[in-house]
């Protein structure tokens, strides 16, 4: 399941939604990112995040048709906000659901060390008195 | 073909998305060329090799072939998560 | 924070708890198990969880301090039921609470080995027809 | 002292914890003589290795002295998470 959205979402509800689909399920590792307060030793107070929807999803599909290839998973979620996040918003949910631990919490990695390489998002930073495009070195 | 730009392109352009057809391209370097020629400013961020290019909703790295109903993106790294 | 409860939890509502005293958190790595329908090629109806609540709390303090040796982490998070769990309930939520993403992987992953190995909790599953105590060979 | 039994040691003890109190018992090794004594059923798994033991809610493997106060906790091994 992919969604890029606006809206904020519950983790809880979005998981249950998927879990619910699956009793042999046994493991599911998620990772959330979160607007943070500080970057590169400035006081962010919002981001605002632009995204090529289109390239998104086919990136998100591709990656999960991977990880499914390498990782014994049962289902994988995806959800990627976009637009004004403020300081401690949620901007990205990446769960894995397996049958054991392993394999989520590889997958999980593998799925969002790639997001932060390839995904089409870009991050403008606003701080009290200017805004910054980031640029990702890593 | 249909351009799109993201991020602090679109500062540059002035334009999230334009519609280019030219007898004088037919492949991706030829809009690269037109491109740069068309917004100056993003000369420089070329020539660094800061931007990037997708066709199709694919990172595309070297050159390839373009028909007028293909989607060109151009955008600086990405930086989501 | 350690909870060893019976009752079901909210991840959502405990996660926001935490995260909300901390707005340099920028990654949460979260790990949650399962009962899962089969183990072991038997169908599984609930589980029963033994637990020494006492030594698993000192345990669980001790994991915690010793994954804020290895990492930069800003808070741990262990939720570990006992008592009848059916299937499809959750056992145990494990959330890592970081700046960055390495940190929070690292350390839920390092945490939740530890529990399954270390943790005095014990399954008795129960089948269609009869139950057994649970082996950990891992 | 307390001595704590879980899982299925309870099953073979009937009992989750009882006091045990004796002038034979200085130290671990001589409290698990006693106790395989009381449950003979015990002994097979013992010899085997399954048994594990937690003094004041701490593994300890090798012998330690023991006295009135402490609490030991006799049990296999985990299958949590």
């Amino acid at each position: 399941m992919i969604k890029i959205q606006k809206d904020d979402f519950n983790s809880e509800e979005e998981i249950n939604k998927i879990k619910s689909l699956h009793s042999n399920v046994g493991a599911i590792t998620s990772f959330t990112g979160y607007v943070r307060n500080k970057n590169n030793n400035k006081k962010v107070n919002s981001i605002n995040l632009d995204v090529y929807k289109e390239m998104a999803f086919n990136q998100f599909n591709k990656i999960i048709s991977e990880a499914k290839l390498k990782w014994k998973l049962t289902d994988c979620l995806i959800i990627h906000r976009y637009g004004k996040l403020d300081v401690n918003s949620k901007i990205v949910l990446v769960s894995s659901f397996s049958e054991h631990r392993k394999d989520s919490f590889e997958s999980c990695k593998f799925i969002m060390d790639y997001l932060k390489k390839d995904a089409p998002f870009w991050k403008n930073e606003f701080y009290d008195k200017k805004n910054e495009w980031l640029v990702n070195y890593g | 073909m249909k351009i799109k730009y993201f991020a602090w392109i679109k500062d540059i352009t002035n334009n999230a998305d334009e519609e280019i057809n030219s007898e004088k391209i037919n492949n991706l370097d030829e809009l690269k060329i037109f491109i740069i020629k068309k917004y100056p400013d993003l000369k420089k961020y070329y020539d660094k090799e800061i931007l990037r290019f997708a066709v199709n909703q694919e990172y595309i790295i070297n050159n390839i072939n373009l028909d007028a109903n293909d989607e060109i993106a151009i955008f600086p790294p990405v930086s989501g998560g």
